[in-house]
């Protein structure tokens, strides 16, 4: 009954709104021509890294910060139910079974090419499609699949070392935004330097952003509490 | 209607199958497998849509990443995919 | 009618469907599929109907990035909750929920007296 | 003194946000259980920082920052108007005693901080800096983010309680927080199709001129998309009946959690509701103010039934948070000025500041109270008026501002909106409102009556040797908040009145 009535909502509402999209007028108003005198001084020649980057940088900022929140959700999640006070406790007992061959020799043939794939992805994010997330993903993926050949142990809490290299991306990004306040306003690069800003930015971003997406992964591999 | 409006119209229909598979098909696997087939699609659209940036970030993220933490927490909730039957069955 | 429109269309199906799967679904991964749907149809529909001229909107397209890193942040959260939860309880689904908000059945299983008490109930 | 104030305060809007940022990920990194003294000291200077900017918005009107020195529509506006200024300040506010508190809950051992509290600071500080970006912000979809950011760290908070049961709450309460965004961010996608901004400022004259002109195609997929974001911010606010996920969530969290929950959090998204309803959507919403206002009263007497039914006592608390939450959706109808001349949004803003304090007060000393018992249900209360006068008289003067007796915050925000309500012939709000005041008295009288009992010598002994003592400084922060809601209707409601309001701002 409540199946029911939830899909004739859902169908209701999509029809609704379906016939009010079919005859809706152009928009108003139109941000292409905006972002295009502004892209000279953006410091970078490519308009989705200008505005996610520069004209919303701050977007960007925060949605680092969702992801740090959501890795750190994620290590509350899998700290041990038995858990006692003692933060020093970092990594998971070693995995006992070893690993496929071939996934090693696949890992470690493609991590070098990740790395350079991915620093190439970077670089290409000022010009063309590309950028620090998928830099980053594409890092995070060779990561997973370290962890798959057991190079990378999983991990029941990030260490020290490992905390601080997740957030030094987000630091600096943090840093460079609160900067320019001391005569103007956040995020509000200088033209000449915007260039360069972006681009240490972006590589900060990359290594972090990377760790946080394997985190995600590689805390959630480490069965909390095993099941009972 | 031009063959590109076809490819747009067919991308769409697979688009919305492989939602509504990994939405209800009773066999969770199967649901996970569509969901993974759902982010490659969506990439493609994302291409069509003149946004490589996102394909990119999609096949990485949606697809890849997001499968795999998918089916690992499968496999930890379910054992392994070998008796998958039993819990499948459970799902629903 | 062009693609982009064509795009944002299928987007608020998608939409309509991933939304009608998180409220009456049960098994909780399927859940957090539902979400991941609901939520590429909503980005389908910010840059397909930019787009309706055909020329590429960088802006939404921008924003889309964003949205998908939220979308894989809120996906690694929950998975990492249903693994704690099906760890704690062995169940996997919403169901008997009905019974919680007295605080006492949790996932249809009679639970001691909620830690509350901030985990303290360890040396009680 | 005032002076400096004000020449800090444009910096404030930026700083606000980044300070919050930036201690969270120094507690995230310094590791588990660490970061309290850091985070306490960061919250005076926000302390400070929100009054300096409250002072220079009530001298001189609302202060804007471009973020990247764009300016909208292309770029992000930062705007802080008197109430923005209000709800940073209740924010502040309520964090500062309350990392107090939690630094004394947590801590008890010494050295050995709870494990309930290894991952409370970090947390913490995305979750203020979440809500102070979320007051600042006039951008629509960087409001979507700011949302993520406080439902995702309020839902780790939530877990962090360790046990089955808050895992099972902080799932559901993920789920509802991300329908609810889910909806708000296909409102954003479909506003911007149809008007090419996601700046408020800019949309407002568009939305206007659009369901001006009769059968304009684009106030149609305006009005659903003004639906959308509405109905995903009333499940994020818990407004009856989408308050299911409330009382598991913030009823069986740690006591420092529900209190910043309850206190905060959700006002969050019951702001952006009320910007939003006033503001850009206003041409769109208007005939339906009725709607949330008739949740609202379900919503007050609905959830002062189950506060008096409760068995818990956190739970109680928590329902009590539903029905206090129906009051801020009652002034909807009532826009413009009554009789004192308060407006409707400021009156709200008076009752959102009075129960936040109160709450977090009554949310802490509940916390005292459970420690001290080892036992969360009501009838475990019985005598705790000998073993712990301070915290029972700190429940005590946060009831006296949720029933809404003088001269609480609560009393004056009630009264002002019954005053309005009868100015515009809305008499039922008026009796539903004081019905309100009534339940609330049943169910908190319920708990001090029994805490008074008079137990038997012998099992005071046996309570007092299992008791776990919080620290003295816990106690005193749970009442240092109650009292401020207390006295909030003695000194604080004109000057606040007048914040919102505006009145006295010059001409910038």
């Amino acid at each position: 009954m409540k199946r029911l009535a939830v899909l004739t909502a859902a169908a209701a509402f999509a029809a609704l709104l379906i016939g009010a999209l079919l005859d809706l007028p152009a928009a108003t108003l139109d941000l292409r021509p905006l972002l295009a005198e502004a892209m000279p001084v953006s410091g970078v020649a490519h308009p989705v890294t200008a505005v996610l980057l520069n004209t919303r940088g701050y977007d960007t900022l925060l949605e680092i910060a969702v992801l740090l929140v959501a890795l750190l959700g994620v290590v509350v999640a899998s700290a041990r139910a038995d858990v006692t006070g003692d933060p020093g406790r970092t990594l998971a007992p070693p995995v006992a079974t070893s690993a496929d061959p071939m996934v090693s020799a696949l890992a470690r043939l493609v991590t070098p090419l990740a790395v350079i794939f991915a620093i190439y992805v970077l670089w290409a994010g000022a010009h063309r499609p590309g950028g620090a997330f998928q830099a980053a993903a594409i890092l995070a993926a060779a990561l997973v699949l370290l962890h798959f050949a057991r190079i990378v142990p999983a991990c029941a809490a990030p260490s020290r070392g490992l905390r601080i290299a997740a957030v030094a991306g987000f630091a600096i990004f943090l840093a460079i935004a609160a900067l320019p306040l001391a005569g103007g306003a956040l995020l509000q690069y200088p033209p000449a330097a915007a260039g360069l800003l972006i681009l240490a930015i972006e590589s900060g971003l990359t290594v972090s952003l990377a760790l946080v997406l394997a985190g995600l992964f590689l805390l959630l591999a480490d069965d909390p509490g095993g099941r009972r | 209607m031009s063959a590109a409006f076809a490819f747009d119209l067919l991308l769409v229909t697979l688009l919305l199958l492989a939602a509504l598979r990994a939405l209800t098909t009773p066999r969770l696997g199967q649901s996970l497998l569509a969901f993974v087939v759902f982010g490659l699609l969506m990439a493609l659209a994302w291409v069509r849509l003149d946004a490589p940036d996102i394909a990119l970030a999609e096949a990485a993220v949606g697809a890849g990443l997001s499968g795999v933490l998918l089916f690992d927490a499968w496999r930890a909730l379910c054992g392994e995919p070998a008796d998958e039957a039993p819990t499948a069955e459970r799902m629903r | 009618m062009s693609s982009a429109l064509l795009y944002a269309i299928a987007g608020v199906l998608l939409f309509a469907a991933g939304a009608a799967g998180v409220v009456m679904l049960d098994h909780l991964l399927r859940r957090v599929l539902a979400f991941n749907i609901m939520g590429s149809g909503a980005c389908l529909v910010l840059v397909g109907l930019a787009q309706r001229s055909g020329i590429p909107d960088p802006v939404p397209q921008a924003m889309v990035l964003t949205g998908i890193v939220v979308a894989v942040a809120a996906t690694g959260l929950a998975l990492a909750l249903i693994r704690r939860l099906h760890a704690q309880t062995g169940r996997v689904d919403g169901k008997g929920e009905e019974g919680r908000d007295k605080g006492e059945t949790v996932a249809g299983l009679t639970l001691p007296v909620p830690q509350a008490v901030a985990g303290q109930g360890r040396d009680d | 003194m005032t002076e400096r104030f004000v020449m800090l305060a444009p910096l404030a809007l930026p700083l606000l946000i980044l300070l919050p940022l930036a201690w969270a990920a120094l507690a995230f990194v310094l590791g588990a259980g660490r970061g309290s003294r850091l985070a306490i000291a960061a919250a005076a200077v926000q302390l400070v920082l929100a009054f300096a900017l409250a002072a220079a918005v009530m001298d001189g009107g609302p202060l804007h920052h471009a973020a990247g020195g764009w300016g909208a529509p292309l770029g992000i506006d930062l705007v802080a108007d008197g109430l923005a200024a209000a709800m940073l300040l209740l924010t502040q506010a309520v964090a500062l005693p309350l990392f107090i508190f939690a630094r004394g809950y947590f801590h008890q051992d010494g050295a050995h901080p709870d494990a309930a509290g290894h991952h409370f600071w970090p947390l913490a500080g995305f979750l203020v800096a979440g809500m102070n970006a979320l007051y600042l912000s006039e951008d629509i979809f960087n409001l979507y983010v700011t949302l993520e950011l406080v439902g995702l760290a309020a839902v780790g908070l939530v877990a962090s309680g360790g046990g089955a049961a808050q895992t099972a709450a902080a799932l559901r309460y993920l789920f509802a927080a991300l329908l609810g965004s889910g909806a708000y961010l296909l409102g954003v996608a479909l506003l911007y199709g149809a008007f090419g901004s996601v700046s408020m400022v800019t949309l407002t004259p568009l939305i206007a001129s659009a369901s001006a002109s009769a059968g304009a195609e684009a106030a149609e997929v305006a009005l659903i998309a003004a639906l959308l974001m509405v109905a995903g911010l009333l499940m994020k606010s818990a407004l009856f009946p989408f308050h299911f996920w409330l009382p598991p969530a913030h009823g069986g969290a740690p006591a420092p959690v529900s209190a910043l929950l309850s206190a905060l959090v959700v006002k969050a998204s019951i702001y952006l509701v009320l910007r939003l309803w006033l503001g850009p959507l206003a041409p769109l919403l208007t005939p339906l103010a009725w709607l949330p206002t008739l949740l609202g009263a379900a919503a007050i007497l609905w959830g002062s039934w189950q506060a008096i039914h409760a068995e818990r006592l956190k739970l109680l608390v928590a329902y009590s948070t539903v029905a206090q939450l129906g009051y801020l959706f009652l002034a909807l109808p009532l826009v413009g000025v009554g009789s004192t001349g308060a407006s409707a949004s400021a009156i709200v803003t008076l009752q959102a500041l009075a129960h936040g304090l109160a709450k977090a007060a009554m949310f802490a000393a509940a916390g005292i109270i459970i420690h001290a018992t080892g036992r969360d249900r009501v009838d475990d209360v019985a005598g705790i008026a000998e073993r712990l006068p301070l915290t029972l008289f700190t429940f005590a003067l946060a009831g006296v501002s949720l029933m809404g007796l003088p001269p609480s915050g609560g009393f004056l925000a009630k009264w002002l909106l019954i005053d309005l309500a009868m100015a515009r012939g809305h008499w039922p709000l008026a009796a539903v409102i004081l019905a309100g005041g009534l339940l609330a008295a049943i169910y908190i009288f319920r708990v001090l009556r029994l805490a008074f009992l008079n137990l038997p010598e012998a099992m005071i002994e046996a309570e007092h040797h299992k008791a776990r003592v919080v620290p003295r400084s816990a106690e005193w922060m749970a009442f240092a908040l109650a009292a401020a809601s207390v006295l909030l209707g003695l000194f604080g409601g004109l000057p606040l009145l007048q914040l919102v309001d505006g009145v006295g701002a010059g001409t910038p």
